[in-house]
């Protein structure tokens, strides 16, 4: 029988969510289900992820997998889509509560955080007491991810973070300061053109994504200083693997957006086959697909693949 | 007699460009009181500055002995000044009934009026029509028209028609007959006289003698921003009159005292 | 006393009836005048249209009740705040901070009623408030600092939207507590149902509240003081509106209209998001652009913006539906948004 | 003779109203045609058509003999026929020079006019000024002014010697004296004399009866959107023709002819 | 012939001497009447005076070359946006496509290089030409098909930008990859020191950008049209400028400098990246309105861009140095964005 399923991403301005649709693309195609995307405008902007369940609805789709740009208040929609029979995974991101969804597909992302936070304290060694750190975020509403990603890696560096749902409340002193990038070059390099000019002896930058490291970048090479500092970074996109391996980026934690994607149309299909739910990863509210530290310097006490196996494993 | 409407020692300046300079005006009641002068002598700039469209940079202005400061045109209208500005000062997308009533709307008696609101269109396009048949603006074929359709004399018409209509106690035209035909022309000389017997004295701004000359009962002559002199137009012809306001002939010195 | 001149003695024996033209009243010359007299017919047309040729290829699924009220909710939301800026461009403005406005005040609902345990009726008069008195603070700066609606607004935009981040602190209040708490906030989510389509109470605010401004706006002063001001503020002022008053009140009202739309918000999407509304300004723009309001002021009705918003509405959903994906619908969307215009202006042109 | 100008059953709606009603016009070479009637009768629509600022909705435009059709006032001006509108077209923010020389800049001699395509200011403020003080213009104080700065009449002076500066085969005139006082106004009427002597044929619309018939060569009596009447002025008085246009009297029917 | 009426015989002897009024050119009208006759003067004034608190706030830190230079760095990208924007709101337009139209070339700069093998001069050239030829359909529809500028540039950037991610498949091209193979599209990155102050070629051309606009602008035929058609269009047209071919001049012209504008941002940022531009419309009409160029065309002039563009820099740098974070900084320059309008505002008045 035809199975229909939409694919509702944040937004497809973000290559990994492109990448995530193709790898949903090419399962459903390989499994003969109809898929029809849909995205937000940018990040944040659920609305027109409400206006697609409702598409879904209207439009007599078996399931849907979204990864929700806010994720409480997408969540009345989605019930409303369970409501009316469809299943409702949420991939990447999970919703609050999680059991709003019927099933998660996710990367930890405050663990993804937290492993390029203790890299760079094993790195760093004795010197992590006199760090000076740039926090390049994703935006000013900060966002779940950016949150989780950036008190993973506080908390990984040993950081005390406060509250741990906002990231800026933070009072430790290594911390040169928040800003904020858009997850991309241009604004990373201008995050990091001010931070600098607030202090130019920053050592160690954490940055949401690999576009806005490769900006943060650009920014140390103008004055000289891309060899002394340490970039941290999420994601695991191929050019953020050659980054890593060219030495722009020291240490970046790997997700793995296809796998995600292709899981979710797998379970949609197995659902509308046999009426069948997936089963979370024994131990967690959610299906862990995992992340892995890609980096080229291991560090000791933090398990990690290097650039080769990374290049190997990269989506996009 | 105390002047009804007067001012002392007016002065604006545009950056480099001064448009009055120390300038006094006198009206007295229930007169014609034409002013004359160049282009750009600042004629409308002292009738802007006498009906609180411009400030003046200092000097003082006067109602009724009453020392006034018009912050805006509808303070001088709650006095009842009422101006046609020499740019009409209309809403080019509104209708001849919208604009004529502009700011004192007519509602509609009753609930629908005085809780609703409502505006009593039909009443506000009769009037209007009225009026307009009065000034023989008869080629007006749509009281509905905008105001932006209507041919540059019509629109000078209705302008003149709703000073006509409400001004209380001083009317103050800037050239109301400057894109009037002939037979409008002379339906606002006569509607002058009439406004005038109706006891309302006028401020006339314009370029033609002999309107200036038939209606005037003094002549306000204005030359390089300031009033040269006022004259009688029974004593003086109109070649004289143009003769001072071009500087053709020195003004008469006695003649500010009038 | 009078003494007319030699020319004028051709005026003693004029006629006076008044002068008139023949006036053939064909069919099309009607249909040219109603179209004239009636700007919003046109966005109308594009509607019915736009409506029918997606129904034609999409068959029921579109032409469902389902999907026809879907449209209508989809497009309430930036419908009343299109409204609200439909009486600032019509004043010749633009506010860009419809969106924070509408953000902030339904943050304010939720927060003062959890945060502060206020009772909800209470929470919402205070977001009604406090987004009247951001419309205040905007058009006290337009209409008596002088200062340009887009600078004035997009300043107010950051502020507004930075002060809902400080104060949410990036929380969201979730559908499930408010529902059991203080369902007041969800009012304008509830529905009811007319022969299987479903309305919700906001979609019923939204067409009472053009309803209602369409009439302000045609049949008192106030309303014509609103053109008035935004066709001329110069001859407005010297023909005797009081030009400051009513900008500040235009923009108190749009603020007033904004906080309501938050409240309509909260009850679409359930919950209390510090992170809706962020293009909410750029859609209401368009739907009043669409709708055929000038952006130079003074000229169009919001009837117009009504369609203008459902034509965005009908073209979102029924590409969806079709399927195309995000950005390709995005790319339609634009070349849609041209189309439609483009069409109302041919329609003007010919019947011109 | 050949009539330089002409057009044949012009036709122009606006809506519900009618401009123009199957209109026509003749203007011989070297002439000074008047155009005379009521306000709103059709006669700033007719000379826009001629000018191409409007399209006639029916209708043929002649110019020596050719079937023309201007698609804008570019078009007209490129011809030779240079027109100052009764909403005299010109552009607020600007200085006077730039208006009088719109569209048809002076650039710089040699390298900085070829290549840098660099106006010639001075030479362009020098022939405004002199331009204006033929004109008599002389109140305005600085030629870098904006126009929008200008009193009415200084406005309409500067449209007025534009056209009469660069119009080479038939220059339009809608009341070209409008605003202007007595003394700028001779000016114009004896500059029309000039351009006529020059060989220059002119349309000139004015209400202003003294001045029709002081200069004009024939009358066009304009009355509800058509040709009434041609009459010459040395054949009926101001009051006929008055009585004509208002529609008192009967129109001269073999007048039509001339 | 001349038969003088009996009012004018009183000019016969008429005075033939320019009227003058008497002139003290005291210090202060000379002051009032630069700041009349120059309109960028007042953001300088407002930049000046910025650059003096902030430097008095913050010392060495915000007085070193290092930050000074930086600003120039930062502002570069949307200052040569902006103007492309300050042709565009001259002639009473408003261009939102200016972002994707930037990101869109860069894209294919990177693109062509890159996928397809081009030489990059090569590869450029096609980056400039696909700018000015999308500038050219929204000059196109906005003179001939009489579309306004808001809904034709609005529905061209979603086009633009839906394109541009459809077509490089969100795919990023990295900066070291562009070093080794293509350094020719890396050329606005390049810099030279002066005195201790970094200059990147882009900076360079951003300057040099500014004053020949000025130039053009001020003393050229077409500068002084593109003023006339913002002004008045009809009066333009009537007194005799070929309007519509101004229009698509601008438009193009607008396209081809943000074309450069994508060049320049692969200089900044090093790489090709798709999601680059976003805010770049927003952003440059900022610095459009901030420098006095009224959005109702036809008043303004190219160098209050350049200063208005420097100030939101200088208030962006000095807050963030200042140790506000993200979101304050945010507020903040809401806040600054209005008062250095209503400083403008007021210094304009003091000097009316
Ligand atoms: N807003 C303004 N800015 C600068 N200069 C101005 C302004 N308004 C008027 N002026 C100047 O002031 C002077 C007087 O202008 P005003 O309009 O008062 O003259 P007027 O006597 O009414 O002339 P007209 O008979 O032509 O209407 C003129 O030289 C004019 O250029
Ligand atoms: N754009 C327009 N839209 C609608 N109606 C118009 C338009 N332009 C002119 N009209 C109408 O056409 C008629 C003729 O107008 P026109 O301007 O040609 O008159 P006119 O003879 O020049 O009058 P005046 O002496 O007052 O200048 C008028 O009734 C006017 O209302
Ligand atoms: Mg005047
Ligand atoms: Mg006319």
């Amino acid at each position: 029988q035809d199975v229909s399923a939409c694919l509702i991403t944040k937004a497809d301005t973000n290559p990994f969510f492109v990448k995530m649709k193709e790898g949903a693309e090419a399962k459903a195609a390989e499994l003969g289900v109809t898929l029809k995307s849909y995205a937000g405008k940018i990040d944040g902007d659920h609305e027109t992820q409400v206006a697609a369940i409702e598409t879904c609805i209207a439009d007599g789709a078996k399931g849907i997998l979204i990864t929700a740009s806010d994720t409480s208040a997408i969540v009345q929609s989605v019930q409303q889509a369970r409501d009316a029979g469809l299943v409702v995974i949420a991939l990447d991101t999970p919703l609050t509560p999680i059991d709003a969804a019927d099933a998660t597909f996710a990367t930890d992302n405050f663990l993804a955080g937290e492993l390029i936070g203790k890299w760079a304290a094993a790195k760093m060694g004795a010197e992590a007491a006199n760090a000076k750190i740039a926090m390049l975020d994703l935006a000013v509403s900060q966002p779940s991810v950016d949150v989780l990603r950036d008190q993973g890696f506080l908390t990984g560096f040993g950081i005390d973070v406060a509250d741990p749902n906002k990231w800026g409340d933070e009072t430790d002193p290594r911390i040169v300061g928040h800003d904020v990038t858009a997850g991309n070059e241009e604004g990373g390099r201008k995050a990091m053109e001010n931070l600098l000019a607030k202090d130019p002896m920053i050592n160690l930058v954490y940055t949401i994504n690999e576009p806005s490291a490769a900006g943060a970048y650009e920014a140390l090479k103008s004055i000289g200083r891309e060899n002394d500092v340490t970039i941290v970074s999420v994601d695991g996109g191929c050019p953020g693997v050659a980054n890593v391996k060219d030495g722009v980026i020291g240490a970046t934690s790997q997700q793995y957006p296809l796998q995600m994607a292709a899981l979710g149309v797998e379970a949609i299909k197995a659902w509308a086959d046999s009426g069948a739910k997936p089963e979370p990863t024994p131990g967690k509210d959610f299906f862990d697909t995992g992340v892995k530290l890609v980096t080229d310097t291991p560090a000791d006490g933090v398990e990690s693949i290097d650039s080769a196996e990374g290049t190997n494993l990269c989506w996009g | 007699m105390e002047p009804i409407l007067s001012a002392r020692a007016l002065n604006k300046r545009y950056g480099r460009v001064t448009a009055l300079d120390n300038c006094d005006f006198d009206l007295m009641p229930g007169e014609i009181l034409a002013v004359i002068g160049d282009n750009g002598a600042g004629k409308s700039s002292l009738i802007k500055a006498l009906s609180g469209a411009i400030r003046p940079d200092s000097g003082d202005i006067f109602l009724e002995g009453q020392k006034i400061e018009f912050s805006s045109p509808i303070d001088a209208r709650l006095a009842g000044v009422e101006t046609v500005y020499q740019t009409l000062a209309m809403s080019p997308a509104l209708s001849i009934a919208d604009n004529m009533f502009m700011g004192r709307e007519i509602r509609k008696p009753g609930f629908m009026g005085k809780v609703l609101r409502q505006l009593d269109r039909p009443a506000m396009e009769r009037i209007a029509r009225e009026k307009l048949s009065e000034l023989g603006l008869m080629t007006i074929q749509n009281i509905n028209q905008a105001v932006e359709t209507l041919s540059g004399g019509q629109r000078q018409g209705v302008a003149v028609a709703r000073a006509a209509a409400f001004g209380s106690k001083v009317i103050i035209l800037d050239e109301p007959t400057a894109a009037l035909g002939v037979k409008e022309s002379r339906r606002v000389l006569d509607l002058i006289q009439d406004v005038r017997a109706r006891g309302i004295p006028i401020i006339l701004i314009s370029h033609n003698m002999p309107h200036v000359f038939e209606v005037a009962n003094r002549i306000h002559v204005h030359r390089l921003g300031r009033r040269l002199c006022v004259i009688d137009p029974k004593d003086y012809t109109m070649s004289d009159a143009v003769a001072f306001m071009t500087g053709a002939k020195s003004a008469p010195g006695a003649a500010m005292a009038a | 006393m009078s003494n007319p001149s030699e020319a004028e003695q051709g005026l003693t024996r004029r006629s006076e009836s008044i002068a008139s033209f023949d006036h053939q009243m064909t069919l099309l010359s009607r249909v040219q005048h109603a179209l004239h007299s009636n700007p919003a017919l046109v966005p109308l047309i594009v509607l019915v249209f736009s409506v029918i040729v997606f129904g034609a290829l999409l068959g029921t699924k579109f032409f469902s009740s389902f999907a026809m009220t879907l449209i209508l909710q989809q497009v309430a939301i930036v419908g009343i705040v299109g409204a609200a800026q439909s009486l600032v461009i019509l004043t010749a403005g633009i506010d860009l901070s419809v969106g924070a406005i509408m953000v902030l005040s339904s943050v304010i609902m939720g927060q003062f009623t959890f945060r502060l345990g206020m009772p909800p009726a209470v929470a919402i008069a205070c977001g009604l408030v406090v987004g009247t008195f951001i419309g205040f603070v905007n058009g006290w700066l337009i209409a008596r600092v002088k200062l340009p609606p887009f600078i004035v607004t997009l300043g107010i935009w950051q502020i507004a939207l930075a002060t809902n981040f400080l104060y949410s602190g990036n929380e969201t209040i979730r559908a499930q507590e408010i529902e059991t708490q203080a369902p007041l906030l969800q009012f304008f989510g509830k529905s009811f149902t007319l022969g299987g389509a479903v309305f919700t109470y906001g979609v019923i605010f939204f067409i009472v509240l053009v309803l209602v401004l369409a009439y302000v706006l045609r049949h008192t002063a106030w309303g014509r003081h609103v053109y008035a001001v935004g066709d001329d503020p110069d001859a407005a002022a010297l023909s005797g509106v009081n030009t400051k008053r009513i900008l500040i009140s235009v923009y108190m009202l749009s603020g007033l209209i904004c906080a309501f739309a938050g409240w309509v918000l909260i009850g679409r999407i359930g919950s209390v998001s510090p992170t809706s509304g962020q293009s909410a300004n750029i859609e209401s723009i368009t739907a009043v652009v669409i709708g055929g309001i000038s952006l130079f002021g003074g000229r169009g009705s919001i009837m117009g913006m009504f369609f203008g918003a459902l034509i965005v509405g009908v073209f979102s959903l029924g590409l969806r539906l079709m399927g195309a994906d995000a950005q390709w619908t995005y790319l339609l969307i634009g070349a849609l948004i041209i189309a439609a215009v483009a069409i109302d202006q041919w329609i003007r042109k010919v019947s011109a």
